[in-house]
Formats: C-alpha cells, structure tokens, sequence
C-alpha cells in the first residue's frame, strides 16, 4: 500500500513531465528534434496555417436558435470568401467552459476567432493570449472588455436597442401609460445590462414621463425560470402594462405567460426575440411587436471581418473599411463606451403585418 | 420417499479461490433436532446459505425428499418450505416490528392490497406464542440487539417451514426466553418439523437436540447421536483438541476502590445506579437484556452521557463526555456489537488495533509505520490471533479472531479499568476459554474488570461480585459465594418502583 | 491464506508482521494503474491525432483551466474518503470570489479583500461544518441548502456588476507563471497542495482516522477518534480551499461575476469518483484522484484539438465514469459464470433488453432523420 | 411505513389520553414541515396581501406540480438507498423527443404522445437501473454519469434545433393547462400520481420491498426479496415518471430546448429531503413530500412578492431550506424525548 504510493506518485511525475519536457523542446526546436512522429506531422500542419483557411465562430452556447441563425449567415459568408468557418462552443452558457474550449483553438492555431462572449471580463486574458499567437479576434453580440479583442462587431447600438424598445412599450402601453417591467437574461450578461442601463435613461426623457418601470427581473435565459418570474410580476403588479424582455428566450417565455394567464390585452410583451418563437404571440396580441437585428447578418459580417484581418487586408485601427459581401461596406469606429467596433445597422421591428416574411 | 427430508451429498464452496466447505454430506430427518457445531470458520454458516439458495455450490448436490434441487435464491427455497434465522441478524431497521415479522409475505386481502389490520393481529399472536412483549409498531431499530433476536425468531416461526434453521438463535437470549424457545422448537419438532439448530452453547444441544454433526475447517468431521457423546467428546471434535478448564477464574484480592458510581441517571434509560469496582475485580453485571447494562456502560465510556449522578475514578469526579476523554482517563470498552462498533472490518488487523492509541505512533501527527506496526503486532501475537499477518483485513478473520483483535486493541491502550460486554457472544469454545483465562490473569494484575454477560455460567464462573438489573435499576448485589442461579433470576425479574432523575 | 489451507493448523499459530510481498499481479490490479494506463494511451492518441498537442504553452495554458477543480478535489477527497460529501463548493468559491471582488469594487486593498474572501469561504466552511459534524445533518442535506445559500449570497454581493481591474500582482496568482518556467503558478500550487494533502491522507493519524469513520463511523466513535472535531474540520477546510479556489478563478479572468464556477462541483465529484475513491467513503487515494484529473484534463484537451463538441465531451467523461465502474466488475463476473447454470430465462433477459434498447436507437435514429429531413 | 406508524400509535393514544393528543400529533414525521409551511404562509400574507389569493395559490400548485410528480419518482429511489441524478437530463431527452414527434405528426393522439413519453422514459430509467443493478456501480456515480449521457444524446438529437410553441398542436399544449375538471389537469395528474404512489408504496408488496431493500439489502435477500428487481423497478419507475413529467413539461412550457429542465434533479432531491425522505435510505413518505413540494414552491413564490431583491433571492431560498431542515430535526429530537 505505502510503497504502491510512493511508486505511483513517481509514475505520474514521469508520464507527465515527460509529456512536459517532451513538448517543451518540441516548441523551441522543434525542427531540428524530429523524435516523434508527431513532430513530423506538426511541420507540414504548420506550413498550412501560412495559407489559413480554418475560421471559427463561438457561440455563447451551443443548441441555442440564435447562434445558430449566426452560424446559418456565417457559413454563406464562408462559402463566399472560400474559407471554412467551424461552429464550436460551450455546451452551456458558462466562461469556465468557453475559456477551455478556447484554449484548444488556441493551441490549434486557428486563423481567427469570432466570439460571443459569455463573460465580457474574464475572457480578456484568454482573447489575449489569442491575439498574442497572432489569432485574430473578433467579437459579436456580446462583446470581451476592448483589452481582449481586436474590435466588436456590434448588432446595434446599445443606444438604438434600448430607445426602440422603450419606444415600443410606450406604443403599447398607449396614452395613459402605466407601469412597465424589465425581465432580463442573467444578471450578470454584459449586452443586458448596458441596455437596460439605456432604457433607464430612455424613461427619464419628458415624452416617457407617463412610464414607470417597478422592477428589472431576471430570467437567467432559462424558459421556465423566465416563465415563473413573468408570472410572479403579474402578481405582484395587477396594474403592470408592458413587460420588456430584452432577450429571446425571455420574451417568449414571458408572452407564453401572459398567454397562459389570459391577459391579452392587459399585459403587452415585447422585447428582443426571434420571428419562429414569437409568430404565435404576434398573432395572438400577446407581443403585437418586438425587435430585432437578423442573426444570420451579424454571423455573415463577422466572417468577413475576421477575414480581413487574417488576410491582412485591416489592421483593426480606427477608420479602417472592408467590404462584406452583400452587406456592403464596415468602417471600424471608436466608441468611449464600447470601444472599436463595426455597427451591423439598426433594429428591426417585427409585427403581424411582417413576421409571416421570416422563417428563422 | 427417502428416509430423509433434506440430504446434501458432497458439497464444496470456496470464496475468491478460498475453500469454505470440503465435500460435505449432511442428512436431515422429518421430525428431528439437527445441531450443527463447529468453531466459528467451521462452515456453519456458509452451510446454511448453501441450503437456503443464497450461496450456490460449487459441487455437490443437494436432494429435498430425495430429489435433487437447485435454489437460485432463498426465495426458491421459502416456497420449497425451507426458513432460516441466520447469524447476522437481519431486519429492516426502518420496518416495525409487526412488518419485519412478514416482511416479503404480507397477508394480502381478497382485493390484493395489504391487509396491515390482519398483518398486526398475526404478528401479536405470534409474540404471545413466543412468551414476549414487545410493541408491534416500534422500529426495529429502537430495539436492543436481544428483542431484535426474538423478532428473527417469530419470523422463522410463521413461515410454518418443513425445515426450519436456527443460527445460534440464543446467543442474546436470557434463560427463560430461551426455555420459551426450546419449548416452541420442541412443539414444532413433534410436529414433524425438521429442524437444523447451531449453537456454540453446548448445554443447550444437550438439552435439545437429537442429532448432531460437527465439522472443523470446512470438513465434515462426524455425524453422530447426542446421547452416544459426551460434551467433552464433542468439544474435542470441535478444536481437535480437549480444553480443561472453562472459567478458569483465580482467586484475588480486591485492591482499592478505581471506579465509583453514584445516582447515575439516564432520564429514560436508567436510574440511580450505584456500584464500586475495585481493582483486581472482576464486577458481572447481570439481568435480562434491555435491563440497562449496556447504556450504563455506554455512560461511563461516554458514548452517551448520563444525564445527572457523578462517576468516582480514583478519588476524583469525572464527567465523562467522549469516548476519547475515557480513554484519557483509563477506560476501556469492549462493545457487545462487533460488527458495528468494536471493529472496523474492512481495515487491516494493525490499523485496528492501534486506532485509539494512534498517536503513539505519531511525531506530530505524521504516522511511523514500522513502530505502529510492530506494537499492534506484539498485541496480536500476545492475544493469540490466527491470523497470516497483521496487515489482514479484519472482516477476513473469524468471529472469535475478531474478538481476540478487539480485545488486543483495548489492552494496547494499558486501561486501568476494563469494561467487557458480552464479552464471548458468539464465539467459538475455544475462543471463550482463551478470553475467560485472559480476563482471569488481567484481573490478577490487578486490572479492575466489569463484565456484562447474559450467560449465567460465564457470569457465576467469572465474578467475584454481581450486579443484578432489572428496568433500568440494580436489584440486587452478591458476592460470589452468595451468588447462584436462583436468586440472580429472582432479582432480575422482581418488580422495580417507578422514579425519575433528579 | 496458506495458513487457511494447511491442515495441521493449530490456534495458537502465530501471525507474521508483514504480509511477505505483494505480488505484481495484484498491484496491476489496483485501479490507479488503470488510470496511469489510460493516461499514457490518452496521451499517444492525441500525439498521434493532433500535431499540437505536445505543445508546452498549449499545455502550460490548458493546464490551468483545470486547477479551480483539481484544488477543490484536495479537501473533497477527505470529505469522500469519511464517506460524506460536499455539494457546496463551486458556490462557496463563487461567493468567496464575488465578497472579494465587492470589497475590490469598494477601493479595499486588494490583498485585504483576498483575505476577506479566503476568510468568508472558511466561514461558510465552517458553517457546513457545524451542521454536518455538530448538528450531525446528513452531509447531503447540509450541502445542498448551503449550495443555492452560498451562491445566493455571491449574487447578493455583485448583483449585476463585476469585479474587474485587479492589479497584475494579483492577476500573477491566475495567469502568471513560476520564474523561468512555462508551469503556471496555479498549477504549482496544485503540485504542492497535492502532496501535502496526499501526504496527510495516507501518512497521519488524522488521515487514518478519515478513513476509519468512512468505513465504520460507530466503531471509530468507540474507539475514541473525535469523529464530530474531525468532520468539523475537513469542512472548514474544504471552504478555506473553495475560496482560495474562487481567488484563483478570479485572477485567471482578471474579473468576477457572481456565477462563476457554476456547476463545477460535478466536476469536482466526477474527478474524485474516477479516482477511485468509493463514494460511500472508506476506499481510494489522494494519487488516484490527482491521476484522474490529469486524465480528464489531457482528454478534454485531447478531444478539444480534435474539434469534439462540448456535449460529446462531457458524454465521454460520463460513459468513462460509468465504464470505470462496470468494466471490472463485468470481468470478474464473467470468469465467474458457470456454463452449467446458465438459464435459458437469463439468456431470454438479456435478448429482451438488448432488443427494447435496439428499438429505442431505432426510434431515436428514425425519428430524428425525418426531422433532419424536413429542415 | 411513518404514516402507518405514527398515525396509528397517535390513534391509540388519543383514544387512552386525550391530553396527550397534542403532543401525539407533533410526532407525526410531517408535523414540523407543516408547522414551517404554516408559520411561513403567515409571515407572508402580513407582508403580500396577493399572497393569500386563490389565483396565487393556483399558480404555485401548478407550479410545483411536475416537481411533485419526479420528486415522487425520486423518493422512491431514494428510499432504496439509491439516488437518480438523471431524471432532468430524462426530461430534456423525452421532451425533445416527443416534441419532435408532435412537431412531424400534428395528427398524433394526445393519448399516444403521453404513452410515447413514459415509455421511452421506461427505456432510458432501465439504463440506469441495469447499470447500478447487474453492473453493481453505485448509484450517484451510475446517474451522474447518465445524466451528461442523455444530455449529450439531446443535443445530438436536435442538432440544437428547438421546438417552439407555434410547432406543437393546440390540444397538446391543453394537456396540462385544461381545466375540464375546475382544476388545470397538470395540477390534477400530480394528484393522482400522488394518490397512486401513496397506494403503491403503502399496500403493495413490491411497494414494501422498496423499503426493505433500502433498510437493509442483505435482509432483504434473505428474505427472499429480489433486490436486484426491486432496485431496477424504481429506477424503470423513476424513468417512466420522468417521461410522463417530460411530456407534461413540452406541453405546459410549449417548447423543447437543449436545456430543458437542466438541474432539476437538484430540485427534486431538496423536495425530497425536506419532505423527510432519509437520503441513507429506508424511509420517506408521499404526505412528507407533497409538503416539501409545496414548502419549495411557497418558498418561491413568496420571495418575489415580498419583494426580496432578486439578487438575494436564491440566498434566502438556500437559507430556509437550511433552516427547515434543521429546524426538523430539533422538533424531531423534541418529539423523541417526549416519547421517553
């Protein structure tokens, strides 16, 4: 027993300073100590990387419509530009994953990233090291702190999303107006919480005086938790006139809720949502409108900036321009909030009179 | 129709490659009493799963009224009319009493739901039958080890088996449950019940039995009629050898008072217990199970505290709150339960017996092997453990080597005061004589020795005072010449006056 | 056994000291070797799959993805080994972390607001201890309250906001690594952690007495181990090393957020579990479970490389669990069966059950074309 | 097994002493949980007047419904001294099956859908229970397992495409919110599975054999009980269940997701426990759970109407489990001394 220890513990030192020491001279001379098939491999691999064609797009998760609708525009542009995009993500929405699936493109040397952030903060150190192996990164949808990064492809601006939103909720709350509540994804999503920082602002402007919002809840982007909070803000505000639900599993949950609960009519539901998940809510008066970019546009311009920066074509600095396909032409801005980023456009608004257009 | 009900022809068992049982036949009669004797690791036991279905043999064949049978399980073997109480005990802690009585067999109305009505007015019947009260709707684990016994027993009982066995039924009986067992065993006998009865009590085969076969490691030794053989005979066919003495007590002096108890109190358990132990003494502790004994001493060693009264060690009142300050202070105890609190069976022999003495074998906290190993082996080798060496897993060993290793491990820790509870329950004759002479020569070293037994013999043959209990109070006090059979039994079931803690 | 087997054996044979020799048969049995081979297949797989996995900063960098769990996996060790367990830790660590990075946000000194985190985790270690070892709640109880408590407190603290800009001497203690070497620090510190708790474990008296309350708690009661003193402590321990954890996780991101960690106690379990260690305490090593982590480590890096989706991965690692489990015991049951017993019953259960899950991959197949189909 | 014993001994007592009644009835195992629901109830309503409203009281019986009904299916398992940490991944699997099925084949009978689910549950609960039976790994290691197994197979399966609401048919979604009977039928079918499973474990032999086999497994064999059976029966059971909630889920959220029901069977357990079920095996009772369901959801629901911040929420969510947990256990220890 006490011996095995001491032979194991030994064993294990071994096996893995060997896979250590093996690889440390594999990295820093690695032409000269062909000692392992592997090294053989590694040395036409990296010569490929010179002619890059491997891209990938990461998700906030993976199995969620949204991204997918991303990755549907991202391909398109692949297929344009002749490169390969690959679709990798974390199986859930959580940093501690999307770092290590990070780190594994990293060590592949992919030619560039374009990432939806779970955590705009603790992914800078990870986008860093990207960058320092000489990977482009790019961001979308929701972006890494600007140190993490070489610029954001923003789906709007954050201003545009909370004014069209509050916009539609003074619509449907009429001319009396009355009590509005906010029930966001996590409380901890960065995108979320800048927009809801701007609707906040939006209230304060005269011609929304009429708004008052009780409360901001948070769905943690999960369908039944969503649902329940959306119940329990019935409840407690038997006068609530809008609930905004900046986040597409929310606002659908939430719809479902005033559905269920039969308040058509009584309570509006709109927000940010996708065309699939609230064309029976349009249809119903649940949600009569609701907003958003078209995801699949935000992967197709990601693809095309990524593209240029691996291909050298920008650098990434303020004013740079690239073309992108159908989408026409990108300047890269600077922003004192959100820093360099390309701007996709604005939000669209989707009702009964258009929803039945989109299939997605 | 074979002259036998149940006949087993060659029958081999061996475990991880370990031979258990060596070929051996057995027959059984309609309408007899079969002992089964052997030392522990004989093979009783795996015999009777052998018979049961939850063993299956490795060889051999098995003939239930001259045909031969496989069981795949003791279910198999229930509907082929076949009960069995076997050595551990096994109830369902969580179950009352009534349930684990019918547990698998629930009456069941013409509905097909469980008729509990009928189940608790069965069960109450068969209690009374079996002379015992006991509340049917108690758990079976607020029981004490010799009520959950009784409880095996009713259940073997309502089966109405053609063969019934009993694996040392009585080893936590006292002697009237026991006359009220036997008289149960003979009724069914002289029905024609065949029944197969392990006991290492030899007194009690004498008493009750026909037939007896003895095997010695896994080997049929003999088969033989009880009235042919004397009680020496069959000891010598146990061990292979004759042991002289059973309780070899020696005479001592008592020395000076060690351990003093006054008014102690358990609210609920036990009240005003007074006793004193001088060293070089040894104090039997007497009376029918569930008198309290055992939570006197689980008091004293602080498992479970008193609730008022004081402990006298040496002069000086303790309040005794864990286990770990007994044993600071002296203590020792040596648990009835084995399996559950004297030893930890899936670790090695050395680790046991060091355990509440590990930090002998420490500098500051970090464990010296070889020291630790050395001493647990010179406490081994000195209580005589037959073992292959100390670094064995203790569940390898038999139940009398387990003592023997509890034993060990208690007098490692050099106890002034030794406290032994049922000290030989279920282990082998000649187990108990090596522990009866052990407890004699500690006790001429002056070593001061409280024993729990529920064996009068062991309690008369070993004390030289005892202490009598009945319901939570002591009811009389001898000096061994004073002590005998009849008047132990008269104070352990006189009625006691009601009171409460102070 | 040869004493068993020898005939002329009497009772006052005595016992040898040692047992003479293990053979090697029997070490190879041990499941820790298991690991080590598993380790090296893992290892040539890879090496031949993919050109960049002997690569030192690959490893060096992925490496330190795994130390949050690999340090929670120490005191989760002592905790598994007496046979409770600890459900608290990812919470504890987050709750730890977001204290730390809301005395941070405050303008507190940051190493003042470290000690405060590594304080408040101790103390919800303490809780837990208290309850578990004290109060004697079921561990499983205890920790599952303690679980949503803990990090309900984190998200209390932080709310919506993170902590950011921590100073570069603390981000060191994440993202930093040893002087001179490509090893970062927080995998040194595993390394030291390691043998320090491997060597408690299987070297001290309180190690030994981990293992006697996992294996018979009652008995080691008896015997005089202070079982509630010692329970009490493995859990304060285990919330000190959750927090220390949390600070890690919070330097490697440069950041905290109120969820971070989510989840990761399965993680935590998982490691230990293939490790070896019997959940129902009594049974394993410090080096099993150390060796299962670098395992599970090289094989999701291994399987990231090759561009294996996430949710595979985690398939893998379940099915690994379970096979760990059911492959030695089939084996052993197998060399056990006796042709002669074999039932034409049995044979017809085992047709039935492979038929009903053929039907189910059947349907699940069937099913899902005719979806794919209609997209 | 509790019910049986404590109802029956307080029937006797109160018959002998009436003023004992009281304190016979604190020894019923689930009358400190009701005391905490009661206290809990009132504390509530002084601060939310909403909370004492029929609707509010609706809404979290429909809410804690399909808990109710996988709680159920966890005690079982549980009180064999087994635990199932897979039943949410079984939901997330059926569910998305199911839906599938519904969103090819609107035509489907509601009928077959339900019937559809629980089997392909069965299946999936076989899994798990082979594997801990026949393949002796321990239960929490067996589901754990199991549970990134079926969780993987979700995604596989849907390729991360998910149902919505405007793909199911209008009568499935009714399945669980009709009210032909006053109440919504997802509130009507945890009834009834409670009904059936208090009946089961109550006056069936195999119910009793569950308890057996959780209190002590060696006896249990002895006795002639197929452990082994008894064992995949509650996993089969706890499976079956599952899909039966899965489908109840699909039907009452409108949707299938990757993620549905994702740590759920944490919530499960904590019912479970609260409502008294011994995670060492051998006791548990179907009142002790509804209670604990119901001290779950209550907890929930009263959280967000006395407006605690949603931030301190889940803290003071994990802090009265704590409390009702111990609080429990010092009323159970009060009782036992009464009982001395």
């Amino acid at each position: 027993m006490k011996r095995n220890y001491l032979f194991l513990t030994v064993a294990a030192l071994l096996v893995f300073g060997m896979a250590l020491s093996a690889c440390s001279s594999a990295a820093t001379e690695a032409p000269a100590a062909e000692e392992s098939a592997a090294m053989e491999e590694a040395a036409p691999m990296e010569e490929a990387a010179s002619t890059c064609s491997d891209y990938v797009l990461v998700p906030k998760n993976l199995g969620n419509p949204y991204f997918d609708t991303a990755d549907t525009g991202a391909q398109e542009a692949a297929g344009e530009l002749g490169i390969t995009v690959l679709y990798q993500g974390p199986a859930t929405a959580d940093a501690t994953e999307q770092i290590t699936l990070l780190n594994s493109l990293i060590a592949q040397n992919v030619c560039g990233l374009a990432i939806s952030a779970d955590d705009s903060d603790a992914l800078v150190p990870t986008g860093k090291a990207a960058m320092e192996a000489g990977i482009p990164v790019v961001t979308f949808d929701s972006a890494i702190a600007p140190d993490g990064r070489n610029f954001h492809v923003n789906q709007a601006v954050a201003q545009d999303i909370g004014a069209i939103q509050i916009q539609m909720a003074s619509e449907l709350a009429g001319e009396a107006g009355g009590q509005i509540a906010v029930l966001s994804a996590t409380s901890t999503a960065p995108n979320q919480n800048t927009w809801i920082e701007v609707m906040k602002e939006e209230l304060t402007k005269d011609e929304y005086a009429n708004l008052e919002l009780v409360e901001v809840v948070y769905g943690d982007d999960d369908d039944t938790k969503s649902y329940n909070e959306a119940q329990a803000l019935f409840t407690k505000y038997p006068d609530l006139k809008v609930i905004i639900s900046p986040t597409t599993v929310g606002v659908a949950a939430t719809a479902r809720a005033v559905t269920d609960a039969g308040l058509i009519g009584q309570v509006f539901v709109t927000g940010l949502g996708t065309p699939n998940q609230m064309r029976e809510y349009v249809k119903n008066g649940a949600s009569p409108e609701f907003a958003l970019w078209n995801p699949g546009d935000l992967g197709y311009l990601s693809v095309y900036a990524m593209h240029a920066l691996a291909t050298g074509e920008i650098t990434g600095a303020v004013g740079d321009t690239f073309s992108a396909g159908k989408l026409g032409d990108y300047t890269i801005e600077d922003d004192p909030d959100l820093g360099l980023n390309v701007l996709l456009g604005l939000p669209f608004i989707y009702n009964a009179d258009n929803i039945d257009d989109f299939d997605w | 129709m074979s002259e036998y009900i149940l006949e087993l022809k060659d029958i081999s068992k061996s475990f991880s490659g370990v031979e258990v049982l060596h070929n051996v036949s057995f027959t059984l009669r309609p309408g007899e009493v079969h002992a089964l004797l052997g030392e522990n690791g004989a093979g009783k036991s795996t015999m009777v799963k052998v018979i049961t279905g939850f063993h299956q043999p490795d060889n051999g064949e098995i003939l239930l009224d001259g045909q031969p049978v496989q069981f795949s399980d003791t279910r198999e073997s229930r509907q082929a009319g076949i009960a069995a109480i076997y050595q551990e005990l096994s109830l369902f802690p969580d179950l009352d009493v009534a349930e684990n009585i019918f547990v698998g067999r629930h009456p069941i109305t013409t509905g097909g739901r469980i008729d509990w009505r009928k189940l608790y007015a069965e069960a109450g019947k068969l209690l009374d039958s079996l002379g015992v009260q006991l509340d049917l709707r108690q758990k079976a684990r607020n029981l004490s080890i010799a009520q959950q016994q009784i409880v095996e027993i009713a259940r073997a009982f309502s089966i109405n088996a053609r063969i019934l066995i009993m694996d040392e039924p009585t080893s936590s009986l006292t002697l009237n449950e026991v006359a009220d067992l036997f008289h149960l065993v003979r009724s069914l006998r002289d029905k024609g019940t065949a029944i197969i009865f392990i006991s290492h009590r030899l007194e009690e085969l004498f008493e009750l039995a026909d037939r007896v076969t003895v095997l010695r490691d896994g080997f049929w030794v003999d088969s033989c009629m009880l009235k042919d053989v004397t009680r020496d005979d069959l000891i010598r066919m146990m061990v292979g050898r004759t042991i002289s003495n059973q309780f070899p007590k020696l005479d001592v002096c008592a020395g000076e008072v060690v351990l003093k108890v006054e008014h102690l109190c358990r609210e609920g358990v036990f009240e005003d217990i007074n006793f004193e132990l001088r060293c070089g003494e040894i104090l039997g502790m007497a009376g029918l199970v569930g008198a309290g004994r055992t939570n006197v001493a689980r008091a004293i060693f602080g498992v479970e505290p008193a609730t008022s009264g004081s402990i006298i060690l040496a002069d000086e009142a303790v309040t005794i709150t864990s286990p770990q300050q007994a044993i600071k202070l002296g203590l020792a105890y040596v648990p009835e339960d084995r399996q559950h609190h004297g030893l930890i069976t899936p670790m090695q022999i050395t680790s046991n017996i060091s355990l509440p003495t590990l930090n002998r074998y420490a500098n500051h906290g970090w464990l010296q092997g070889k020291k630790e190993r050395k001493a647990s082996f010179e406490a081994a080798r000195q209580m005589e453990v037959r073992a292959n060496h100390v670094q064995q897993l203790a569940r390898e060993l038999s139940g009398g080597n387990q003592q023997k290793v509890v034993l060990a491990k208690w007098l490692s820790t050099n106890p002034r005061i030794l406290i032994l509870d049922e000290p030989t329950r279920g282990i082998d004759v000649g187990t108990k004589a090596a522990v009866h002479a052990l407890m004699s020569k500690l006790a001429a070293q002056g070593m001061a020795i409280l024993m729990i037994s529920s064996e009068l013999p062991e309690i008369l043959g070993m004390s030289d005072r005892v202490l009598v209990m009945r319901e939570g109070h002591v009811t009389g006090h001898f000096y061994r010449n004073e002590a005998t059979q009849e008047n132990i039994i008269t104070a352990a079931t006189q009625d006691v006056r009601a009171g409460s803690c102070q | 056994m040869k004493a068993e087997n020898s005939q002329e054996l009497k009772p006052e044979t005595l016992i040898a000291e040692k047992a003479e020799h293990y053979s090697l048969s029997t070490l190879f049995k041990h499941w820790e070797w298991m690991l080590v081979g598993l380790i090296i297949a893992v290892v040539l797989v890879n090496t031949n799959l993919s050109p960049y996995f002997l690569n030192a900063n690959n490893l060096s960098r992925t490496s330190s993805d795994f130390m949050e769990i690999g340090l929670m996996m120490l005191p989760m060790v002592f905790i598994i080994v007496t046979g409770n367990i600890d459900l608290s830790v990812a919470s504890n660590m987050g709750m730890s972390a977001s204290f730390m990075g809301l005395l941070h946000n405050m303008g507190v000194n940051i190493w003042v607001a470290a000690l405060a985190g590594l304080l408040l985790g101790t103390l919800g270690g303490v809780l837990n201890g208290y309850l578990v070892g004290r109060v004697k709640l079921p561990a499983l109880v205890v920790t599952l309250g303690t679980y949503a408590f803990f990090r309900g407190l984190a998200y209390g603290f932080l709310g919506d906001q993170a902590a950011r800009n921590y100073p570069p001497e603390f981000t060191y203690f994440g993202q930093g690594k040893v002087f001179g070497t490509l090893v970062p620090f927080s995998v040194a510190l595993f390394a030291v952690l390691a043998i320090l708790f491997g060597l408690v474990l299987h070297k001290t008296t309180f190690g030994r007495y981990l293992y006697a309350i996992g294996n018979n708690e009652n008995a080691a009661i008896y015997s005089g181990v202070p079982v509630s003193k010692i329970k009490f402590r493995i859990y304060v321990l285990s919330g000190f090393i959750s927090a220390l954890a949390g600070l890690i996780l919070a330097a490697r991101f440069g950041s905290t957020r109120p969820d971070n960690g989510t989840g990761l106690e399965l993680s935590v379990i998982t490691a230990a579990v293939l490790g070896g260690l019997d959940i129902n305490g009594g049974k394993g090593t410090m080096y099993g479970a150390a060796l299962s982590l670098l395992l599970i480590g090289l094989l999701k890096f291994g399987m990231g490389l090759m561009n294996i989706q996430s949710q595979v991965q985690s398939m893998v690692v379940g099915l690994l669990l379970i096979i760990s489990i059911l492959l030695p015991h089939f084996v052993s049951q197998i060399s056990s069966i006796r042709k002669d017993r074999i039932r034409w019953k049995s044979i017809l259960a085992i047709v039935a059950v492979v038929l009903v899950f053929a039907a189910f991959f059947a349907f699940f197949f069937w099913s899902r074309a005719a979806v794919i189909a209609s997209v | 097994m509790n019910i049986q014993n404590t109802a029956g001994e307080a029937h006797k007592k109160a018959t002998t002493k009436k003023t004992g009644f009281w304190m016979n009835l604190l020894r019923v195992r689930e009358a400190g949980i009701s005391l905490i629901i009661l206290i809990l109830v009132v504390l509530v309503s002084l601060r939310a007047p909403a909370f004492l409203t029929a609707d509010n009281f609706m809404d979290i019986l429909m809410n804690i419904s399909i808990l109710v009904i996988v709680s159920l299916a966890q005690t079982m398992v549980l009180i064999t001294h087994g635990i199932d940490l897979s039943v949410s991944s079984i939901i997330g699997l059926v569910a998305m099956m199911v839906a599938f099925i519904l969103k090819q084949y609107p035509g489907t009978p509601i009928f077959s859908a339900v019937l559809l689910g629980m089997a392909l549950g069965t299946v999936l609960g076989s899994f798990n229970g082979l594997v801990i039976t026949f393949g002796n790994v321990p239960p929490i290691i067996a589901t754990l397992g199991s549970q990134s197994i079926f969780r993987g197979l979700v995604f596989y399966y849907s390729q991360g495409t998910w149902i919505n609401s405007f793909e199911l048919p209008a009568n499935f979604k009714l399945l669980s919110k009709g009210t032909p009977l006053g109440l919504p039928n997802l509130v009507i079918f945890a009834v009834v599975i409670a009904v059936l499973v208090y009946f089961f474990l109550k006056y069936t032999r195999t119910g009793r054999d569950i308890y057996a086999v959780g209190s002590n497994p060696d006896a249990a064999q002895f006795a002639g009980i197929r452990t082994h059976r008894v064992k995949l029966l509650v996993y089969m059971l706890s499976g079956l269940l599952s899909g039966f909630a899965a489908v109840l889920w699909a039907s009452r959220f409108e949707s299938a997701q990757t993620n549905t029901a994702l740590g759920f069977e944490l919530q499960t357990v904590t019912a479970s426990v609260i409502g008294g079920v011994s995670t060492s095996g051998g006791a548990g009772t179907v009142p002790g759970v509804l209670l604990g369901a119901l001290l779950l959801g209550i907890i929930q629901n009263s959280l967000t109407l006395v407006r605690i911040s949603a931030f301190w929420q889940m803290a003071a969510q994990g802090l009265l489990i704590l409390i009702a947990v111990i609080s429990d256990k010092y009323i159970l220890e009060r009782v036992e001394k009464i009982k001395k």
